[in-house]
């Protein structure tokens, strides 16, 4: 045994220390959790403080800046004479206001004086005619009535002793009674009513004053001014570090209300640039401002883009719906910004900032504000992915339109079925044991009929509304049902195989094919065209007089011609520089006379082509078109058109030879086309059909025996909702979590080397090179391989493309915050989608600030600029919809006349017919009366007749030199019109409508900046528009407003005046004959 | 793919599975330590048989010993005071932990959306283990029923007196053998298997190899009826005619009883063969009651049967042993 | 003196006494409050401290025994223990640290019971809010979370050590069947609590779990004899765990209440009885003297 | 298995018996209701026997005036003479005209041909002619149009089918049939208000129209005894039971009483 101590070692060891230790390292914990709660999971304090002081420096550097700038300012003579006025008028008011403030002064004094005695007098007045009151009126309680009558009127008539100060300042006792009292307040008060506006008045000459002061500071000095300055950097110097926060939710909801989205915004609280009470709406804060333009740590920009907080006010939407990010997680950036892994809402990178736009705007075709999304939206027709592709709102009267041949067919077959019920329902009626059982089934039969009428009814509302949509519904690529007849059979293996090599532009995708992929499809395609009936032989046109045509009639809105540098036009439809070696002439002439022509109407019920033998059968002439639209085999709606977006220039043949002929010499003279004997080999054509539905391309192509191909893609309406889960990433997973590319770089977002496994990622790469997702796979068969081609887009496109699929979501916002307006909007909405559709914003300026393609073409830049088409940005005030009509369906105004544009014959450039539907037509006549805000339905201004005074006055104006009207304006006359820029007078009266003509004839400057149309043609003289120019002196009598009765007699205008005012009038600039007569 | 660190660290720093690697240090430690108190009472024991006199006066325990010293302490402070310390330890302990890691929160709940592997918290992965190698309702139920009846039934059939109260090793060699095998060796490699191991679709990924969610694995698994080809054939000849179209079936829920019935014989003879080993053990095993003995068997040779299932499983590719319409092990 | 003196000598007078008379409470304020300064340096010797704790402290024995003893929180411990059961070695303090992670849990489980609600709107926007917006919040959670896991561990640690000194053995064979009851009921807390916040995790887990409910031989509509008893998933024992047939609302509103109110005091109960019997069996089972092989009744 | 198939079949066989005999007993019950009104016996011509008599009207008949025919010049035009309704029609001594009478019941039991003559229904100086046409249910019905204007015919029902058809003039006749009995049809033209006629359908071939003189006679009646009744537009229905013995004529006479 060893030595043991004689104490207990357990009693006598002290655990002092190890306690203590033990206090003293909890206590360390619990500081370090207060340093995480205080600051470690703060970090905004830092940058607000951060904020403060740097944006001080700012400011002060400003407000020194800004005081310098004022001191000039206030030393130049305009400055010093408008407060020299300013002081003057401050002079002349002072004497008189002092007097009315001393007469305010004892006003209130007096009022004072009263004012005790008479709410005391009426409080008691209120409470005895009380008493009064609720003693009943009868017999029993007469006297006792009288008594408490007699006990108002003793009070009424008691009087107060008031001491009544007067305007010498002298009090004079007065007794008032009830009604002096009363009287007497009243006149108080009406008295310093007067008296504060008389003070107005008096003050009115220094306002003005001030006003013209503060006019020339604006103009000279823009932005605040240095007291404005001041008072931000006092905010800011005293700023209290704090959280920032935004409730976005429905009102009434807290945070985590059930109702609410839970969503709390923060963000304010490091980006302390976007708070307006920091940085003022219009004041732009930059990194660069702060000194900080190095720093990836310095949240302090303002918004880049301030006007949307117009629509979308800061306080109920706060940041995060629009940009994503864990708005309420402030602990780090990367948990702020929700880019960690368990966040579903990530934040947006830059580049695909628009995809907020979208979340709320997928109802909208074009949305302000938001270009790349536009972008994206026409890409995604354009590019053709809505072949492929479902996504709800887009491009829908396909999908209408099967659903309604659908019910046709089945309603059809349901008044079979009924049709054969009702004589057996009769007769069994008649056999019935009893007549209760035979009325029951005779009135079944009866029910039946009249079912069976309704089925018709409805069969035929729908055939209407099914005309309606073939009219619609366009693909996006073109008809190979005729590819016989339109195409050199040994440029279709060369097209399919080299894709972007024959047309870097095309919309058409590059499909990854094998060769003998490529012989079997062309095989197919073209053992399946249509071979007849034979084209009409055409003869040659005029190669030069077509390229004039080609270039000046708007082809280039949205075809391109040249290649690389050289080549100029739209990108909706193909590159023309190599046409010539695709194209059959006489296919291509009948193609541009009316691009719409046929050569078969499709069934959609018998699922085939119309033969002649069919209409024969029937004794009916092979003739088809929009009026001629029904089956001679069953009654329905046909195909009649061809369903391309290209719209009918309504070209003589002549013209259509001339541009054939200028396309076929379009020609690269180094191709070479490889005999592509095979095409005709029946035995490709079965392994064709499988590769051909296999790609989808009936998707976007019309072909034989696949017209009604469903869509193979998915449906992309909420693919930015999908779970990344659902995303196939194949043998790239491991790569996208390292965040190595498919070319093995290493991805860089923001900055900052990144993964690529989220949604961004996997679009980015899949639009990139959707093969790169089969890398490594097995896959022995082709057919096992991903149907996706490679889509012809650029890196910027790709970006819009992608923002359109991230914003693709079903929302978590709730409904109220959807754009889905129900007011006029709605019809800018719809319209919106019409516009893209045809690419009218091609050719003409729709939108204020958007820019047609045509406007960038370099034939039509500086004067020549009066040659493009019309600007349409107030098209709804300008025109009488009901015109419109039927001018968007018939733009030739004209049912023979057609090889012209019916209001601006002048312009080379056309507008052409679009056969749009009836539906599409109300929709464009809303969508331009909403854009421009007018009342609907239209009701047009009932204008007074001209009395033959006023016509002579008008006249003078009109012929006056000073408003030379048919210079510009066509006549008519040939001779005339040859210079003429501006439409005809005759079409006013039933085209414009008066108000805005009025305003044009002013004013048109502030309509369509830099229209050609004078202004200040007029000037206002009081409350009348009064012609800027000489007028004879009769005319010089006439008092009323000269503006409105020139727009009375323009509406009134007859050929015969027109042709009268001709002679009188310098009919064109070179035309010799100066001055006007009179 | 190989040799891929980055997966590993990814497994062990995930903050859900902190507790096992904790574990996989704190259970060998305090083995270590138990065992090191256990052979000092061991050795202590062994001088005292050696030397009956000196037993006779010893304290008998392996702590400091004094007889002036008060054999019972006041609770207050002596035990108190170490409370306190151990509280305030684990306090630290806690809020260290509390302050470095974040509880995991990931997205919200979303049946449409499963979790690759979807795994149950970290002490529940033996029990899901365990259903990849039995029906759910043995693993799931009948296992987790036997463990809990099984650990309360062993302070009933552990008849051995000695070792109560104090760490041996000598004295319960086969109690602590028991628990050993039955908490480490099973339970805690299962639960390691299933946190270390099993990756997207509960497949079996080695340490460092890289969890693939796309990954196939074919593995053919059978029943060892089916190793053996027994389909029933010669049943049929014995059976009447009306019975012959389930004579597979019959055939294989007679022959999977065999092995069964053999295992269990080996295992009892095993652990028969083990009790039998020194006098000290028979005596106790004469000692023992009916119940105690045949509960004591049924125990083990049960709990002996996971880890020869699992070695058949991982090993062999077998299914099932014994196969029968209702139920299957 | 004061009376003799002319209305101004009044005056003077009466401010003197009252200068007086302040003087002597000044004194007697200080003598007081050194007195009372005196006694603050031993808190035990205060009234307040005897009032709360009822005995003397002085280092009597008896007085160390009351102590214990007459304390409520205290009085589950014997007044006296073996000597060498205070040790660490020997215990390895786990059930103590089990107990103390229990009301650690009971602590930070309630103050977040504040901020939770069991619905599937709220869940998890709950937990959102108590990791970003209340104070101290996410440590809360974290300590609740990483306290319940070391409460498991720790539980398994402790019942190692009760196996490894075989402390299971006569007098207490009952209380490890209580302990191992405490045991399951520590995994269930954890597991109930796992669903809580509503997150992937949590409902994988959970319908992991529950999914072995299925198969649950007479009761679960996946289970050997359970269809033949009329067993769908629609009345099954699973269906009865999570009020339905998928893990939705009601599961969530189940685990909150199995979670925060009814194991919590099963486990209490069994606790109370875990505890008395430990008292009631003699203390801490050791560390008893070794027995030899030769003493042994068999 | 065995046992497995020995009750699947004992089920099949058990259902099977189970469903056969309420098929059984379904179409015993069917059959027995149709049995009663199902006629096999022929009439034996040689033993039938008829029934005849005079119908009048007791009082006098209500007063008319003449039918304003303006509405359609061609009427006015075909009809020199005014035209009075042909509602109640007498003869002298108050016998009454287009009553249909008819044997009501007793007949049942036996089944009579339907005739094969079609009835024919004109239109002539916008009034239909006859009045009141009786039918045997399935007999032809031909309307003709004897006017040089369109009318259209439009039986009302309530008990048959209801049909409406426009008979321009000179149209090919319109021929149809009613299924069921009733009495009787009323006719209308929609063009021509006032044109009112009626079909009297019957069961049976055994019925008679009274003609101005009031008599009528049934003949081919089987020997029996029968409710026979005499149906009139405006005044209703009269019942008779008359014994006919073989080869008898038995009469019978029925009287209205004016309202």
């Amino acid at each position: 045994m060893p030595e043991l101590p004689p104490d207990d070692p357990i009693k006598s060891r002290s655990f002092a220390n190890p306690i203590l230790i033990a206090f003293f390292v909890l206590l360390l914990c619990v500081s370090w959790a207060m340093y995480q709660e205080f600051v470690g999971l703060r970090p905004w304090r830092g940058y607000q403080n951060e904020f403060a002081s740097a944006y001080s420096a700012y400011l002060q550097k400003e407000l020194r800046a800004r005081d310098a700038a004022e001191k000039t300012v206030s030393s130049s003579a305009d400055y010093q004479k408008l407060v020299a006025n300013l002081n003057q008028a401050q002079d002349a008011a002072t004497p008189k206001d002092t007097a009315i403030e001393k007469q305010i002064a004892v006003v209130d004094l007096q009022r004072a004086a009263i004012l005790h005695a008479f709410q005391t007098d009426r409080s008691l007045v209120g409470s005895l005619i009380y008493d009064y009151e609720i003693v009943p009126n009868t017999a029993d309680y007469k006297s006792e009535k009288q008594s408490r009558l007699k006990d108002v009127l003793d009070a009424e008539a008691k009087t107060y002793s008031v001491d009544w100060p007067d305007e010498s300042g002298k009090t004079t006792s007065r007794d008032m009674n009830y009604k002096q009292l009363n009287d007497g307040f009243n006149q108080l008060l009406d008295k310093k009513a007067q008296l504060t506006a008389s003070e107005g008045d008096a003050n009115k000459p220094v306002k003005d004053a001030q006003d013209a002061l503060d006019a020339y500071l604006a103009a000279k000095l823009p932005g605040l001014n240095s007291t404005q300055l001041k008072g931000l950097l006092n905010t800011v110097q005293s700023m209290d570090v704090t959280l920032v926060q935004i409730n976005v939710n429905p009102p009434g909801h807290e945070i985590n209300d059930v109702g609410g989205v839970g969503l709390t915004d923060r963000c304010q609280s490091c980006h302390v640039g976007t708070n307006p009470k920091y940085v003022p709406p219009g004041f732009v804060l930059t990194k660069a401002d702060l000194g900080m333009q190095k720093s990836n740590d310095a949240p302090f920009s303002s918004h880049p883009d301030p006007d949307l907080f117009k629509w979308h006010p800061l306080d109920t939407f706060g940041c995060s719906p629009c940009h994503g990010g864990n708005g309420r997680a402030l602990s780090t950036v990367e948990t702020a910004h929700g880019r960690y892994e368990h966040w579903l809402w990530p934040l947006y990178y830059p580049e695909n900032y628009e995809a907020g736009c979208q979340q709320c705007h997928s109802a909208d075709a074009w949305t302000e504000h938001a270009p790349a999304l536009n972008e994206a939206k026409m890409l995604f027709r354009e590019k053709g992915c809505i072949g492929c592709h479902n996504y709800s709102g887009f491009d829908s009267q396909a999908d209408q339109l099967q659903d309604t041949i659908r019910e046709i067919a089945s309603l059809e077959k349901e008044k079979d079925t009924d049709n054969q019920e009702i004589p057996q329902l009769n007769k069994q009626g008649d056999q019935a044991p009893d007549n209760a059982t035979a009325q029951k089934l005779y009135a079944q039969a009866t029910n039946l009929t009249v079912s069976v009428s309704k089925i018709d009814a409805r069969v035929e509302q729908l055939d209407e509304l099914s005309h309606s949509l073939q009219q619609e519904v366009k693909r996006v690529g073109p008809d190979l049902k005729e590819v016989r007849m339109k195409l050199n059979p040994t440029w279709i293996p060369y097209w399919l195989s080299h894709t972007w090599n024959f047309d870097p532009t095309t919309k058409m995708p590059q499909f990854q094919l094998q060769p003998d992929e490529v012989q079997a499809i062309s095989a197919f395609v073209w053992q399946q065209g249509l071979k007849g009936p034979a084209l009409d032989k055409q003869p040659a046109g005029d190669a030069s007089k077509g390229k004039d045509l080609f270039n000046s009639l708007g082809c280039l809105a949205c075809h391109s011609i040249g290649r690389g540098s050289q080549q100029t036009g739209g990108d909706v439809a193909a590159n023309l520089s190599r046409v010539g070696e695709k194209a059959n002439y006489d296919y291509l002439v009948r193609w541009i006379h009316d691009p719409r022509v046929r050569t078969a109407p499709y069934d959609p019920y018998l699922h085939r082509d119309l033969t002649p033998a069919d209409y024969a059968k029937k004794g009916l002439p092979f003739v088809f078109d929009l009026q001629h639209s029904t089956s001679p085999v069953d009654g329905h709606e046909l195909v009649v058109q061809q369903q391309t977006i290209m719209p009918d220039f309504r070209l003589s043949w002549e013209e259509a030879r001339d541009i054939a002929s200028y396309l076929m010499t379009q020609k690269d003279p180094g191709a070479h086309y490889d005999q592509a004997s095979y095409i005709n080999d029946p035995s490709l054509f079965d392994k064709g059909r499988t590769l051909v539905e296999h790609y989808g391309c009936a998707n976007c192509h019309e072909i034989s025996g696949l017209e009604d191909a469903a869509r193979i893609g998915t449906d992309l309406t909420q693919e930015g909702s999908k779970p990344i889960e659902r995303f196939d990433f194949a043998l790239l997973y491991t790569k996208a979590q390292d965040g190595i590319l498919p070319d093995g770089k290493h991805l860089v977002r923001d900055g900052q080397s990144s993964a690529w496994y989220d949604l961004k990622g996997f679009f980015d790469e899949k639009l990139a090179d959707p093969e790169i997702f089969d890398e490594g796979k097995y896959k022995p068969d082709p057919m096992d391989r991903l149907h996706m081609p490679k889509p012809n887009i650029d890196p910027e496109q790709r970006d819009a493309l992608v923002s359109f699929l991230l914003g693709s979501t079903e929302s978590t916002l709730p409904p109220s915050y959807q754009y889905l307006p129900t007011d006029q909007r709605k019809y800018i909405q719809e319209g919106w989608w019409i516009v893209t559709k045809y690419n009218c914003i091609g050719c003409h300026q729709i939108d204020i600030g958007q820019k047609s393609v045509l406007m960038g073409l370099p034939m039509y830049q500086g004067d020549n600029s009066i040659g493009l088409p019309p600007v349409l940005t107030s098209e709804g005030a300008r025109v009488n919809p009901e015109w419109l009509k039927s001018f968007l369906a018939n733009p030739a105004l004209s049912a023979t006349d057609t090889d012209r544009d019916g209001v601006r014959q002048y312009l080379k450039v056309r507008m052409p017919t679009f056969f749009l539907s009836d539906d599409e037509i109300r929709k464009l006549v809303l969508f331009f009366e909403a854009l421009s805000s007018q009342q609907e339905p239209f009701i047009p201004e009932k204008l007074a007749p001209l009395t033959d005074q006023e016509r002579s006055v008008a006249r003078s104006i009109f012929t006056s030199p000073a408003a030379p009207c048919l210079k510009c304006h066509a006549t008519g006359n040939l001779a005339h019109d040859k210079n003429a820029t501006a439409p005809n007078f005759l079409l006013a009266g039933q085209r414009l409508r008066a108000p805005w003509t009025e305003r044009w004839i002013t004013e048109p400057a502030t309509i369509i900046p830099g229209t050609a149309m004078p202004s200040g043609l007029f000037v206002r003289q009081g409350d009348r528009w009064v012609f800027n120019g000489p007028l004879p002196a009769a005319a010089k009598q006439y008092t009323g407003d000269e503006a409105d009765l020139l727009t009375r007699y323009l509406f009134e205008m007859t050929p015969q005046e027109q042709s009268m005012l001709t002679g009188r009038t310098p009919s064109a600039p070179n035309s010799g004959s100066s001055s006007a007569k009179k | 793919m190989w040799g891929d660190w980055h997966q590993l660290w990814v497994i062990i720093s995930a903050p859900d599975n902190i507790p096992i690697v904790a574990m996989l240090v704190l259970v060998p430690f305090f083995t270590w330590y138990a065992f090191h108190n256990a052979l000092a009472n061991d050795r202590l024991i062994a001088q005292l048989e050696a030397d009956p006199q000196l037993a006779r006066t010893h304290h008998r325990t392996t702590y400091p010993y004094n007889s002036r010293w008060e054999r019972e302490l006041h609770t207050n402070p002596f035990l108190m005071r170490k409370e306190l310390l151990a509280a305030v330890i684990v306090t630290i302990i806690l809020m260290i932990w509390a302050l470095t890691l974040n509880a995991p929160l990931e997205e919200p709940a979303n049946a449409s959306v499963t979790m690759n592997p979807a795994k149950a918290p970290w002490y529940f992965l033996g029990l899901q283990e365990m259903l990849e190698y039995f029906d759910p309702w043995i693993a799931g139920v009948i296992i987790p029923t036997l463990i809990i009846v099984g650990l309360m039934a062993i302070p009933f059939i552990d008849a051995n007196p000695l070792g109560n109260g104090y760490y041996t090793y000598k004295q319960r060699r086969h109690a602590v053998w028991t628990y050993l095998i039955g908490f480490e060796a099973i339970w805690l490699v299962l639960v390691s298997i299933g946190t270390f191991i099993r990756g997207p679709g509960f497949m079996w990924y080695w340490p460092t190899q890289t969890w693939d969610p796309d990954r196939i694995e074919f593995n053919v698994n059978q029943n060892l009826d089916q190793v053996f080809h027994v389909d029933g054939t010669w049943l049929a000849h014995l059976l009447p005619s009306s019975w012959q179209s389930s004579a597979p079936l019959i055939a294989k829920g007679l022959f999977g009883i065999i092995p069964m019935v053999v295992y269990g014989v080996l295992a009892a003879l095993f652990i028969h063969w083990i009790c039998m080993r020194t006098e000290y053990s028979r005596k106790i095993y004469r000692k023992m009651s009916l119940l105690q003995t045949v509960t004591l068997y049924v125990f083990l040779i049960t709990m002996l049967f996971l880890p020869v299932t699992i070695f058949l499983r991982l090993v062999f590719r077998i299914k099932y042993i014994w196969e029968t319409p209702w139920f299957s092990i | 003196m004061a009376d003799e003196s002319g209305e101004n000598g009044r005056k003077t007078g009466l401010l003197d006494t009252l200068k007086e008379k302040s003087q002597e409470l000044g004194e007697t304020v200080k003598v007081k409050a050194r007195e009372q300064a005196e006694e603050l340096k031993k808190p035990q010797e205060t009234q307040l401290y005897r009032a709360i704790f009822r005995i003397k402290h002085n280092d009597e024995p008896r007085n160390r025994a009351l102590s214990t003893l007459n304390n409520l929180f205290f009085h589950i411990h014997p007044a006296k223990v073996n000597r060498d059961a205070t040790r660490y070695s020997y215990t390895w303090g786990m059930g103590g640290i089990t107990f103390y992670l229990f009301i650690v849990l009971v602590f930070t489980g309630v103050l977040l019971m504040f901020y939770y609600h069991p619905t599937k709107v709220q869940a998890f926007r709950d937990i959102l809010y108590l990791e970003n917006d209340v104070p101290f919040g996410r440590l809360l959670r974290n300590m609740h979370r990483w306290a319940a896991h070391l409460m498991v561990m720790a539980v398994w640690l402790h019942m190692f050590r009760v196996y490894m000194s075989g402390s299971y053995k006569r007098p207490r064979e009952f209380n490890w069947c209580i302990g191992v009851l405490l045991m399951v009921l520590t995994l269930l807390l954890s597991f109930t609590g796992y669903l809580l916040p509503d997150d992937q995790l949590g409902f994988w887990a959970v319908t992991v779990g529950t999914n072995m409910a299925r198969a649950t031989p007479l009761l679960g509509s996946q289970g050997p004899f359970g269809p033949q008893l009329g067993m769908t998933s629609y009345n099954d024992v699973r269906f009865g765990l999570l009020g339905g047939s998928i893990v939705d609302a009601n599961a969530l509103l189940r685990a909150y209440i199995w979670h925060c109110i009814a194991i919590p005091l099963i486990a209490s109960v069994f606790m109370g009885v875990h505890f008395w019997r430990v008292r009631k069996d003699g203390g801490i089972s050791g560390p008893s003297p070794v027995m030899l092989e030769s003493e042994a009744k068999v | 298995m065995n046992r497995k198939f020995v009750c699947w079949a004992a089920a099949f066989v058990l259902s099977a018996a189970i469903v056969g005999c309420s098929k059984s007993s379904n179409q015993s019950s069917s059959e027995g209701q149709s049995a009663a009104p199902a006629a096999t016996k022929t009439v034996d011509m040689a033993t039938a026997g008829s029934i005849s008599g005079v119908v009048k009207l007791d009082g006098a008949p209500p007063k008319y005036k003449p039918i304003n025919m303006s509405a359609d010049p061609y009427c006015v035009k075909a009809n020199p003479n005014p035209v009075f309704p042909d509602e109640v029609v007498t003869g002298d001594g108050g016998t009454l005209a287009n009553v249909v009478v008819y044997v009501k019941s007793g007949a049942e039991g036996y089944s009579f041909p339907t005739p094969s003559t079609p009835v024919t229904f004109d239109q002539k100086g916008c009034m239909y002619t006859p009045h009141v046409v009786a039918l045997m249910v399935g007999q032809e019905l031909q309307v003709l149009n004897s006017d040089n204007t369109t009318h259209n015919i439009h039986p009302t029902p309530a008990d048959n089918r209801e049909w409406n058809k426009s008979q321009p003039p000179n149209a090919p006749a319109i021929t149809d049939s009613f299924a069921r009995p009733e009495v009787a049809i009323p006719v209308k033209c929609n063009v021509h208000p006032w044109m009112k006629g009626y079909f009297a359908v019957l069961a049976n071939p055994l019925f008679s129209v009274t003609a101005k003189d009031g008599k009528f006679e049934i003949k081919g009646v089987p020997p029996g005894t029968y409710t026979v009744e005499a149906w009139q537009e405006k005044y209703g229905v009269l019942d008779q039971t008359v014994t006919v013995a073989a080869s008898q004529a038995a009469t019978s006479d029925f009287t209205f009483k004016a309202q």
